[in-house]
C-alpha cells in the first residue's frame, strides 16, 4: 500500500527522533522481528525517584515502519510512568502511526511497542494478538 | 524500462495465465497480477482445481480398504498419483514414493526414523550454509538428541557450495549429507551428481531437499545417484497438504516408522503390532486422497509442456532478469550469475530501503514478490543482511513480469528518494 | 421387507443428497449409491468442494510470511479456518487449534512431543480395548521406547467400557489416559464427562479421539474437560489431508515441537534454534492451506444443519435400522443396545458368510459397507470374529438406506443358502 | 460383483477340497490376510524322494473366495515339483478361479498362493505385486 509510506513516515525513517543508546541508562532491552530479521533496543533514563522517563533513545535497523513507529512512540515517553508504560495499548501505538496497518506490516509497526515492554518488564515480551490490535478495523 | 521483446525461449509464459483462475481475480492495486512468488507456492492451474473437484465429487472414498466401487476406484487413483510421482522424479519404482504434507514432513520422516535408528553419538551429519530450514532444524534436533555433530558445508561469496569445503568435511567420513537441490533464498543449483559422487565415495547417504528443482526442472533421482528425496506438491502447480519422500527401497525396508496407526500395520494385537510394507509403513492413517490426484494432475500439466521446456523457459528469464536488474543503479543481486548455477529465484538487495517495504509497495504496483528470510536465516547471517526481497519466476511468468518488477524498483527508488 | 415411513426425526436425509455430487454419478450396479460408509470417510457437498476451488482458484498463495494482498488474504482464510474449529469442538481459544493431517498425526504429535517429554520407565500409561490402531499403537510405540506400561481398559460382552475395570486401572496413577469417544468398530459412545472426571481425581490427563464424534454430535471439549483432542476433517464432510489436535494451552506450550522447519522457528542459527509461539510452533512448512478453508466450509455445512439435529437425525436412523437388523434371523449386532450408548455405526456379523463376500455381493446391489477388522483388531479378538460388517450413517442417509442395507442382507443370505 | 460368487465358487466355499491338516507332513506354513483377518495353514506331504507333493491340506478360516481359491489350487497341486510350486505364477492362480477378481479382492484370491509359497520357501512369502497379477485385465 502506497499510502502507507506518507512523506511524514518516510521522514521519521531518514531522519529518526531518539536514535541511538543512552549512557548511562536504568533500562535496556532489545529484541527483534523472527519474519524480516530486523532488530531493535531501546535504552532508557529514569527520573532522580525512578518512576518517570526521563529520556528514551532506539537503536538498530529495520524497516521504514518500524523505524518510524519507533521514532513516533519514543517520542511520546517522556514524562510517563513505568506503570502507564505498562499499560500502554499496542492499538494505540498503531494509531499514532497514522497509517493503515494490515497485518502483514504489524509486527514491523509493533516491534518498537515490543521492546519496550521487554524493557519495563524486564524479560522478553509476547506479540500481541493480531485479532486484538487490528479489530479497531484499521487493517486496510 | 522497455525490455526488447525478442524472444530466445520456448513457450509464452504469458499465454498460460489464460490456465489460472488467480489472474481472472480482481486485486486491490487495480492492476494485473505480476506475480513473482512461486518459490514459496504456485498458483492452479484450472486442471489441478478440476481435478480436485471431480476426484470429491466423483471418486472419493477412503483408500485401501473399501470393498466398493467407490472406494477401488479411489484407491486405483491414488496409487495412479504414486506412480505419477515416481516417473516424474525417475524412481525406480513406484513403492518407493511416500507421500506426506510437504518436503518438511519428507525430510522429517527421514531424520526421526533413519536418523533415530542410525545416528549414534560422535557422528556426522554434513548440512550446508544454504539450505532452508526444513533441512537444517531436524538435523539440529537429530544432533542434539544423539550426540552426533552437525557441520554445514560452507558457501562462496556469490552463494555456491564450496566443495573444497565439502571434500574436507567429507573426508571425516559423514553418515549422510543433506542439500538443497536448488536453493530457495539463492537460487543457486547445486551439481548434485557431483556431490553424491564424492559423498558416496566417502560413505555417506545424501538426501537431496528438491522442493525447488522438482517444479522447475528434469531431475531424475535414478540419474543423481541420490538416496532420498523431498517434495512439495503445493510448488509445483499441486494441492497443498501433500509431497512425497522417495527413498531407495532397502533404506525404507529397514527403517522403523514414524508416525503409527491405521493403514501401516500388518496385524495388531494389545502385546504389539507389525508394520505394512513400504510405502504403506510410513502413511499412517488416512491420506491426502484427492490431493493426491490433484497432484497428479499437476504433473500431467507440467508433463504436456515439458519439463526441459519449463527449464528453458526459466532459464531465459533468468537471463533477461539478471541483465534487467544488474542494470540498476542501487540494486544488488545474490547468488551465482550463471545462468548453469543459477535457477528463476532472484533475491535483491535494494540499498537503503528494507525488504519488507519494497514488498508493500511493489503489492500496490500489482507486483507479488518475498520479503524476509526465506526460512534461510543462516544464508541471511552469511551475507549479514537482516533479510532480502526475492522474485521467482515460473511457467505463466513472462517478459511482461521482468518490466513490472523493474518499474517497481524505479518508483520505490523514488519513493525512498535513492533514485 | 418396506420400513414403515413415519418419521420421528427432525430433517429429510434423503433430500440433502442432491448437495452431494457423488449420488448423482452413474454406478456400475446400475443402482442407486446407498452409501453406508461414512465412518470410513465421508462424501464431499458442494460447498466444499466449491469452497476448495474458490480458495484454489482465487484466494491461493503461501501463508504467514507474504507482504502482498493473496498471502493476506490466504492467511486470514486460514486463521479464520482455525477459528472455526475451535468455535466447533468447544475449544477456548483457536490458538490451542494445530492444525494436522488426520486425527492419527494428532496423536501421534501427542505421543512424540508430550509423550517423550513426559513418560517414564515405570509410568502408566491408559488405552482401551475398544480403540482404533491411531489411539493404539503410537502409545504401544511410546511405552517400548520409554519403558513405560500401556494397559487397556476392558469392555463388556455389549461393547461399553467396563468402568469398574477403569477404576481399578486409574487407581494405579496412570499419567494418560487415551480413549475414543465413539468406537468406530462398535458404534459405542463412551460417557466421557464422566470419564474424565475420574481420569482426573486420578491424576491423569485424557486425550480424546473425537475422530467419530465431532462429525456427528455437539462435543465441547470444554464441557468435557478434557485435555488434548484428535479430529479428522475428511470424516465430517471436509476434505482428505487436514485434521486438527486442540490442546489445552499450558500443555501445549509446555510441550518441545514434534516435526522441525519453515514456520515453527523464531530464530535458527547454525548453533541451534528457538521456537515460534503455538500453534505455529507444532506446523512445520506449509500446511494444508486450501483444505483449512475446505474445512470451515464443511463445518459451516454442518452448523447450518445444527448439529444437534445432526445427532437426532442419527440416533433416529440408529433406532429404526437397530431394530430392522435385529429382526433378521441370523444376524448379529455388535455394541450396546441403548441409543444413548450407541452412534449410528453397526457393526454387524452374518452367520456363515464372510463380510469381505458381504460387501462384494453389497457392492453389487449398490450399498457401500465397510467389511474388515476396521482399524480395530484387538475389538475383532475381543469378540473372537476375524472381521465384522459395518453399516454408518450420516446425514444424507435416511430410511430408504435402511431398506436398501435389509434388501441386500436378505439376497446375500439367499445367494450363500442361509436364508 | 455378483457375478464373482458363481455356483462352483460357492460349492468350493461349502465343500472345500483337500481341507484338514495332515499328520504327518514335511512342509507347513500360516499366514494371514492382514485386511480382513482371515487365517490359513497350509501341510505337503512330499513323495519318497522328496521332489513331488505326495498330498496336500489347507485349514483355516475365510471368505469364500479364499476358501475356494484355497480348494481349487490345491486340487492342482499333486504330483508337482518343489521347483515347480516356486515358479507358480500368481496370475493363473487368479485365472484358474474362473472369475474376475478386482484389486479390493485380491489379496483374498491370493491368500492360499501365498500360504503355498511361503511354505516352499521356508519363510513369510510378499504379496504379489497387484499391478503385475492384474495386468491380465482380469480386472472387473
Ligand atoms: C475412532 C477413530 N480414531 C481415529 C481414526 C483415524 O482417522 P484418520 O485415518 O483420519 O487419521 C479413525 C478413522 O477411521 C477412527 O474411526
Ligand atoms: C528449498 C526448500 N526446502 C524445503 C522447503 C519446505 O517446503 P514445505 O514448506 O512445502 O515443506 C522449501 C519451501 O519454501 C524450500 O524452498
Amino acid at each position: 500500500m502506497d499510502n502507507l509510506y506518507r512523506d511524514f513516515i518516510l521522514e521519521h525513517y531518514r531522519d529518526p527522533h531518539n536514535k541511538g543508546v543512552l549512557d548511562p541508562h536504568d533500562l535496556h532491552f532489545a529484541d527483534s522481528n523472527p519474519t524480516c530479521g530486523d532488530e531493535m533496543s531501546m535504552t532508557l533514563l529514569l527520573d532522580g525517584e525512578k518512576q518517570r522517563v526521563a529520556d528514551v533513545a532506539f537503536d538498530g535497523r529495520g524497516c521504514a515502519i518500524s523505524q518510524a513507529s519507533a521514532s513516533i512512540l519514543t517520542d511520546e515517553l517522556r514524562g510517563m510512568t513505568l506503570d502507564e508504560l505498562r499499560a500502554l495499548d499496542p492499538k494505540e501505538v498503531i494509531e499514532n502511526l497514522g497509517v493503515p496497518i494490515g497485518p502483514a506490516r504489524l509486527k514491523c509497526a509493533l516491534l518498537s511497542y515490543k521492546v519496550l515492554q521487554g524493557a519495563v518488564i524486564g524479560a522478553e515480551a509476547r506479540w500481541p494478538d493480531e485479532a486484538d490490535v487490528l479489530a479497531g478495523g484499521s487493517a486496510p | 524500462m522497455v525490455i526488447e521483446q525478442q524472444r530466445a525461449d520456448v513457450f509464452d509464459g504469458a499465454a498460460l495465465r489464460a490456465d489460472f483462475p488467480v489472474f481472472d481475480r480482481p486485486h486491490r492495486s487495480g492492476k494485473p497480477l505480476a506475480f513473482l512468488d512461486s518459490a514459496a507456492s504456485a498458483p492452479k492451474p484450472r486442471a489441478v482445481i478440476d481435478a480436485l473437484s471431480d476426484a470429491y465429487g466423483h471418486h472419493y472414498a477412503n483408500v485401501h480398504r473399501g470393498i466398493y466401487e467407490l472406494s477401488e476406484d479411489a484407491t486405483a487413483r491414488f496409487e495412479g498419483a504414486r506412480a505419477a510421482v515416481a516417473r516424474f522424479i525417475g524412481a525406480p519404482s513406484e513403492r518407493e514414493v511416500v507421500f506426506v504434507r510437504n518436503a518438511t514432513e519428507a525430510i522429517n520422516l527421514v531424520a526421526y526414523s533413519w536418523g533415530r535408528t542410525n545416528i549414534r553419538a560422535g557422528d556426522l551429519i554434513l548440512s550446508t550454509e544454504m539450505e532452508h530450514h526444513a533441512n537444517l532444524v531436524p538435523w539440529q534436533q537429530l544432533a542434539t538428541e544423539t550426540g552426533a555433530t552437525l557441520e554445514y558445508v560452507a558457501i562462496t561469496d556469490d552463494g555456491r557450495l564450496d566443495l573444497d569445503d565439502l571434500r574436507r568435511r567429507l573426508a571425516r567420513e559423514p553418515k549422510l549429507l543433506a542439500i538443497n537441490h536448488v536453493s530457495n533464498a539463492l537460487g543457486t543449483i547445486n551439481p548434485v551428481a557431483e556431490i553424491t559422487q564424492l559423498a558416496h565415495d566417502a560413505g555417506a547417504l545424501v538426501l537431496l531437499d528438491a522442493a525447488q528443482s522438482v517444479p522447475h526442472m528434469p531431475v531424475s533421482a535414478t540419474e543423481l545417484g541420490i538416496d532420498f528425496l523431498a517434495l512439495s506438491g503445493h510448488k509445483m502447480l499441486g494441492p497443498s497438504g501433500i509431497g512425497a519422500l522417495w527413498g531407495r527401497r532397502a533404506l525404507l525396508e529397514a527403517m522403523p516408522p514414524f508416525m503409527t496407526g491405521g493403514s501401516m500395520i500388518s496385524k495388531v494385537t494389545l502385546a504389539g503390532t507389525t508394520w505394512a510394507e513400504v510405502p504403506l509403513k510410513f502413511e499412517a492413517g488416512t491420506p491426502a486422497i484427492a490431493e493426491a490426484a490433484g497432484l497428479a494432475a499437476a504433473i500431467g500439466y507440467l508433463e504436456g509442456i515439458g519439463m526441459a521446456k519449463v527449464r528453458a523457459h526459466e532459464r531465459f528469464l533468468f537471463e533477461r532478469a539478471w541483465a534487467a536488474l544488474s542494470d540498476i543503479g542501487g540494486v544488488r543481486l545474490l547468488g551465482p550469475a550463471s545462468p548453469d548455477e543459477h535457477a528463476a529465484v532472484i533475491s535483491l538487495v535494494i540499498d537503503g530501503i528494507h525488504p519488507h517495504d519494497v514488498a508493500t509497495i511493489f503489492d500496490g504496483h500489482g507486483v507479488a514478490v518475498r520479503a524476509g528470510h526465506h526460512c534461510a536465516q543462516p544464508v541471511m547471517a552469511r551475507y549479514d543482511l537482516p533479510a532480502t526481497t526475492r522474485a521467482s519466476f515460473y511457467v505463466y511468468n513472462d517478459l511482461d513480469d521482468i518490466e513490472r518488477l523493474t518499474d517497481a524498483i524505479h518508483a520505490t527508488q523514488r519513493l525512498f528518494g535513492t533514485a
